[in-house]
């Protein structure tokens, strides 16, 4: 029976894992000025590894942690020789490893399936008995919580000297290497990290939809989140959450809408154009996204918002 | 008194261009040093081999009797050799005192620390920010301290990088024009901190300036580069007198 | 100055807000207003009854299936529809809606379902499982389909196939034609009219050796079709394959390729493409001369539309032979089929067009049967309905499976008539 | 790379005899060419604008689709046709870099939001071709027949394509080396604001290359899709190798490019080679594009032939 309430919430799912997605770029694009066209990569890899552990029976636990590290660590790997270059080089360093990591897992069938990729993931969270839609909210609610870490990483980082290091080096790379900053290394780490979280996104999405397939991989993940991050806001992480669900909002509701205009354009390319003329548009006329980046002094941050909630809650608590 | 910083024949080389050639100099600790030249003497590529930016094509720069040619331009920061830009860098995206806080490094400047030990440098936080904030009021800026830094004013902008350079507790600074594009009065209470901050905290400092007047009042000796070598060098007064100095400025005008 | 640019800022910040903003709520406004219109066509479609559905029936002697109907039926029905109309099959995709077109339009015709019209609801997956996957979504959870017709790729089939068997909504494949998809879901939602490639590798096997074939090259496209009939092609050639090459259908350039065959000078190649890839492997073989080797190919390269490029027409004029699916010899069903389909769109069917036809022939006779829009009642409708079903690629028998019990293929060969060239069929495996 | 070694010399199959080695020639030749053609434009444009131009491959794919329009749907003179393909493979480049790409960097756009952009312009002319032309594969219709040189085979249009190739590079050998305005565009690339300085127009130097690359693009999508058939993606499958060449060759070089194209071109076949008698798929070729990329960073960052300042 029709159900739109559980196609919206499985927007919601998808906008909660890509919003994992966008924060790490955010992370490495908003925050160091690292331009990593090569986003579905580590998603894959992730996806991959989170695959091939659960259908071995391994807690999701054991195997998001494992995704996380491998991309991490392939992340770190294959950055390394561009790195120290401009980040054209970079972008285009990772353009190329998406397409050759996809070539991989699509030709070695040993490692991964091959073409026929790998099938019957069992969910993270398996509870008996459960309907459609609470099996859906466990999901959710998985998926959130991750995403909620994530946040909270991102959110410490931005607001400690760790995030000001970065932002030195995506101003200006010299002043920051003039003032003690060993510039690789903060761009290494902080693309291990992204990396890592994409890794962690790319496990929940094998666990979310239970396949995963080479073709599932296209550069057009990439380009989807860059576009969350561009118009939801650069280094600023809630603008980046909200990107997520923006565009996916507006993915959902293209493919809903041409059953009541009748447009003459198929709606796959209609998505694809309107959402390119929008990135073109948002980089055009505003930049900074729709959520601008916050400058505050670092002493006025999360930890200063939490800090009496946490108090709050405590004393609520004990009484 | 013994020297603070010394070349040995330093060369770097632009393809064909030989932007510094084999320069040899001498910095006395706790002095003023000046470094004239016409535009495109070479000068900044100088202050950026120094630094580490460049990488020296031959010759060898020794800090406090330390070899430093061919470090990383982060390595040199931590031996106590800081300098400031020739157009102001100013992270437009922080506040003022986030600006002049970067500078010193920081045990919350780990990633791990920044996420889970945040007790530990928060406590050391809070005291680089007094301290900051005791330098800009010494600069005048305490007012803008948490301003976005993109509102301060041109002058206000080197003032911000001067106290960045302060708050690292450098040994020795090398100031790239520290008074390009400020006007003359604020320009002179930039030498008088200058002048202060070496008797206080017995700072070197390096100086590349065009306003030659200016900085004659100030410096203890004095450097000329002419495409890419020093022509002269000595005292304020022999190097006005120099007639190649006087040639080199009366042929680029 | 810096006041009229943050208004600017804000201005545009607050018309991309309103786009986005338009565009949810005319998603979800829409989806009610389609809601409230079908309520109303339901009102008037009740009124009418069954009875005039039952005269406007289905003809053919099908009678006994509609017999059972009760009018439980929504006033509308809905069939969903997922195929690749964008991305690496998405030529293919366009054809293949057709056949569906088709037979959906044949029955509203004549009055759909006990006077129920159908409505069609087709879906682009991109070729892209994660594409599939929402479309499915869509279709089951806001258009409330229970029947869906697709999808053409096997890799996008088995990302559907635990949704389809969760939500227990029937899902019929024309084209996936990769061993596993049926067995890795066995007593599912899960149905194909077409027949699996563990046959097909077999048939061209055997064609192989039927031609005294000693030294093979296996040429296959890199995915899960090829490479799925390469390794049941395997097990009856055995030794007599000197080098198998998977290529990427994605370069443009196969001559390297090309130039490994000629080298080894094989008695025959067995080739596994589409019409893209398969385009350009045969203008380029037939640029090396490697005509004169006996070439066998697989249905992907069946078609017309190779045709389009003379020189890969001309290549198969002379090498190539191959197998499809088909429906056994003059069968009149297939030729009732290609007669409605000219008639329809003026042209000979393409592949897998009639599969389709089947698969929604099928579909829908199986909603008639249940009497009820219901996934698992039509499930075991659609089962019953295999029995006897005749379709236009002949029977459909299920097994336990959902594959089809019997698969016939035609052999074929290219032969050059007044300048035109046209694939002829030659024998019938088995 | 001992594997590698060790098949080579210890084989048992001794393989490398039966590989017609010249063909393997021939092939990378011509696809140097065709590389050669390809890159020479985006190698130019990145020089000049500091970008790389991600669009540069739909610039090749517009080429192709519009010789089809005017050769096979209106029917016109197959080297006329030719001719408006390439003009208006030019106006586009032309046109998005007047009215994309000078207007975003006027206004400071960084280099990121200036790769995302071309990303952005590459979606829209491939869908936008899509949604014209159809996802479909189209074709020219030709029939080449083939021309036996002594072992090797090759077609006329191969042909054509390596002697429009040389011409071509002898005619951008003249332009850059011999006239005022191929000195202004090296100039300009060698460093922007010293060329700026000296009374150079950058707009037409740089609306120039636009022009040129983009043509040039066309020009090699035209022979691309004869030698193939026509698909939305035929620019995009050869992007990665022309970055691979550019980065290679050293950024706004050409006769970096020049080189690089039939390095890239012979390693790819070679790569070819030893992946099918390795056992390997031949999918991999793109990798070798890609090991060429890599190493080039960490061995060359600045290329064969350096023009542009690598480090920030």
């Amino acid at each position: 029976m029709p159900d739109p309430l559980m196609y919206a919430l499985d927007a919601v799912a998808y906008a909660g894992i890509f919003g994992m997605l966008s924060l790490s770029l955010n992370l490495e694009y908003g925050y160091t000025n690292l331009a990593n066209f090569g986003k579905v990569a580590f998603f894959m890899v992730g996806a991959y590894v989170a695959a091939v552990m659960a259908r071995m029976k391994y807690p999701f636990a054991v195997y998001a942690l494992v995704a996380s590290l491998v991309a991490g660590f392939i992340g770190l790997l294959t950055s390394l020789p561009a790195l120290r270059l401009r980040e054209d080089f970079l972008a285009i360093t990772m353009i190329a490893l998406g397409e050759v990591m996809k070539l991989i897992v699509k030709n070695e069938e040993w490692l991964a399936g091959g073409v026929w990729g790998l099938s019957g993931i069992p969910p993270a969270v398996v509870v008996q008995g459960l309907s459609f839609r609470e099996r859906l909210l466990v999901q959710i609610a998985l998926i959130y919580g991750c995403l909620v870490a994530c946040y909270v990483v991102c959110e410490l980082i931005a607001k400690s000297p760790y995030g000001r290091v970065l932002k030195t080096i995506r101003e200006d790379e010299l002043l920051a290497a003039a003032y003690g900053k060993n510039v690789f290394r903060y761009k290494a780490c902080t693309f291990a990290l992204g990396s890592a979280v994409s890794g962690l996104a790319g496990a929940l999405f094998a666990q979310y939809i239970g396949t995963v397939s080479p073709y599932m991989f296209e550069p057009t993940v990439t380009f989807s989140v860059w576009m969350m991050v561009i118009l939801g806001g650069p280094a600023n992480n809630t603008g980046a959450v909200l990107g997520a669900f923006l565009v996916e909002g507006f993915h959902r509701s293209s493919r809903l809408l041409k059953d009541y205009i009748g447009l003459p354009l198929d709606p796959i390319n209609l998505q694809v154009m309107l959402t390119a003329l929008l990135v073109i548009t948002v980089v055009f006329y505003r930049p900074q996204g729709m959520l601008k980046e916050r400058i505050t002094p670092l002493d006025r941050g999360l930890l200063k918002k939490l800090k009496p909630m946490y108090r709050r809650v405590k004393t609520w608590v004990r009484s | 008194m013994g020297s603070i910083l010394n070349t040995d024949n330093l060369v770097k080389r632009f393809g064909g261009l030989t932007a510094v050639d084999k320069v040899t100099l001498n910095v006395e600790e706790e002095s003023i040093v000046g470094l004239i030249g016409p535009n495109g003497s070479g000068k900044t590529t100088l202050f950026n081999v120094l630094t580490g930016v460049y990488r020296p094509d031959a010759g060898k720069i020794f800090f406090r009797r330390e070899r430093i040619d061919g470090l990383q331009p982060h390595q040199v920061y931590i031996k106590g050799l800081v300098r400031t830009f020739q157009t102001p860098k100013i992270i437009q995206k922080m506040t003022v005192l986030d600006n002049v806080m970067l500078a010193v490094r920081n045990p919350g400047e780990s990633l791990l620390a920044a996420l889970f030990r945040r007790r530990r440098w928060m406590g050391f936080e809070n005291r680089l920010r007094e301290r900051a904030l005791e330098i800009l009021r010494f600069l005048g800026l305490d007012k803008h301290a948490y301003t976005p830094a993109s509102e301060l004013s041109g002058g206000q902008m080197k003032l911000l990088e001067i106290a960045r350079a302060l708050i690292s507790e450098p040994k020795m600074m090398l100031l790239d024009e520290p008074t390009a594009g400020v006007n003359p009065v604020l320009a002179y209470t930039i030498f008088d901190r200058v002048e202060e901050l070496r008797k206080r905290f017995g700072i070197t400092f390096f100086i590349i300036e065009h306003r030659i007047e200016l900085l004659m009042k100030y410096v203890d000796k004095v450097y000329v580069m002419h495409q890419g070598k020093l022509i002269a060098e000595g005292g304020p007064n022999d190097v006005m007198n120099n007639p190649d100095v006087v040639k080199v400025y009366l042929g680029s005008v | 100055m810096r006041a009229s640019r943050s208004l600017k800022a804000i201005s545009t910040g607050l018309a991309l807000i309103a786009i986005v903003v338009v565009a949810i709520i005319a998603g979800v406004a829409g989806y009610y207003a389609g809601q409230s219109a079908a309520a109303e066509a339901a009102s008037a479609a009740y009124q009418e009854g069954y009875d005039a559905g039952y005269q406007a029936g289905l003809a053919d002697g099908r009678q006994q299936a509609l017999q059972e109907v009760s009018p439980v039926l929504p006033s509308e029905i809905k069939i969903g529809c997922i195929m690749s109309l964008t991305g690496f099959l998405g030529p293919m995709g366009e054809n293949i809606v057709k056949g569906v077109e088709l037979a959906v339009n044949e029955v509203n015709a004549r009055g759909g379902i006990a006077g129920r019209k159908i409505k069609l609801i087709v879906e682009d997956d991109g070729t892209d499982p994660t594409k599939g996957l929402e479309a499915l979504k869509k279709l089951v959870e806001v258009d409330g389909c229970q029947v869906v017709i697709g999808p053409m790729a096997s890799g996008v089939l088995r990302a559907l196939g635990n949704y389809t068997n969760e939500h227990k909504v029937v899902l019929i494949s024309p084209t996936a034609t990769a061993p596993y998809i049926t067995t890795e879901f066995p007593d599912d939602y899960v149905f194909r009219t077409v027949g699996s490639d563990t046959l097909q590798g077999k048939a061209l096997g055997e064609i192989l050796v039927d031609r005294g074939a000693s030294k093979v090259v296996i040429l296959v496209i890199d995915n899960a079709y090829g490479v799925g009939i390469m390794e049941e092609a395997m097990k009856v050639l055995n030794d007599r394959v000197v080098k198998t090459i998977r290529y990427d259908p994605s370069k443009l350039d196969f001559t390297t390729e090309l130039q490994t065959i000629k080298d080894l000078n094989p008695d025959a190649v067995l080739y596994v493409g589409y019409y893209e890839d398969g385009k350009i492997m045969f203008k380029q073989a037939l640029e090396m001369g490697l005509d004169n080797i006996l070439w066998v190919c697989a249905e992907g390269v069946y078609g017309d539309p190779m045709f389009e490029e003379p020189a890969a027409a001309k290549f198969m004029e002379k090498a190539c032979i191959g197998t499809r699916p088909s429906a056994p010899v003059g069968l009149t069903s297939y030729e009732l089929f290609r007669k409605k389909f000219k008639e329809a769109y003026g042209e000979e069917p393409p592949m897998y067009s009639d599969t389709a036809y089947d698969a929604t022939m099928m579909a829908i006779l199986a909603i008639a049967k249940a009497g009820e829009y219901d996934g698992p009642k039509i499930r075991e409708a659609l089962i019953d309905i295999s029995q006897t079903f005749m379709g236009a690629t002949g029977y459909k028998l299920f097994d336990e499976n959902g594959d089809q019990l019997y698969q016939v293929y035609e052999i074929w060969d290219v032969v050059e008539e007044d300048g035109k060239y046209k694939f002829v069929g030659t024998g019938y495996w088995p | 790379m001992a594997l590698i070694i060790y098949f080579f010399l210890f084989s048992p199959y001794r393989w490398w005899m039966v590989i017609n080695w010249l063909q393997v020639l021939m092939n990378s030749l011509v696809w140097g060419c065709m590389y050669l053609l390809a890159t020479v434009g985006l190698s130019l444009t990145y020089g000049l604008s500091r970008f790389p131009n991600f669009a540069h491959a739909e610039y090749i794919t517009f080429g192709a689709y519009m010789a089809y329009m005017f050769f096979s749907i209106l029917g016109l003179d197959l080297y006329l046709s030719v001719g408006l393909a390439v003009l208006s493979s030019a106006l586009l480049g032309g046109l998005s870099y007047i009215l994309l790409f000078k207007p975003l960097k006027s206004r400071g756009a960084s280099l990121i939001h200036l790769m995302v952009a071309s990303i952005g312009l590459g979606l829209l002319i491939r869908h936008t071709l899509m949604q014209v032309f159809g996802g479909g594969i189209l074709s020219f219709k030709m029939i080449w027949s083939c021309i036996f040189i002594g072992p090797v085979v090759t077609t006329p249009l191969l042909l054509t394509a390596i002697v429009t190739a040389f011409i071509v590079a002898i005619l951008l050998h003249i332009l850059l080396m011999k006239t005022k305005l191929g000195k202004a565009i090296r100039a300009t690339a060698d460093n922007p604001e010293l060329a700026a300085a000296s009374g150079i127009d950058m707009d037409r130097v740089s609306l120039f290359t636009w022009l040129l690359g983009a043509a040039l693009a066309g020009f090699s999508g035209v022979f691309l899709a004869m030698r193939s058939s026509l698909v939305p993606l035929l620019g995009w499958k050869v992007l990665l190798q022309a970055f691979a060449i550019t980065l290679l060759g050293g950024i706004g070089s050409f006769y970096g490019t020049l080189a690089a194209s039939f390095i890239l071109s012979l390693s790819e076949n070679l790569g070819v080679v030893a992946l099918t008698w390795l056992g390997l798929s031949a999918d991999y070729r793109s990798a070798v594009a890609f090991i060429v990329l890599v190493s080039t960073l960490i061995v060359k960052p600045e290329g064969l032939i350096s023009t542009v300042k690598r480090r920030a």
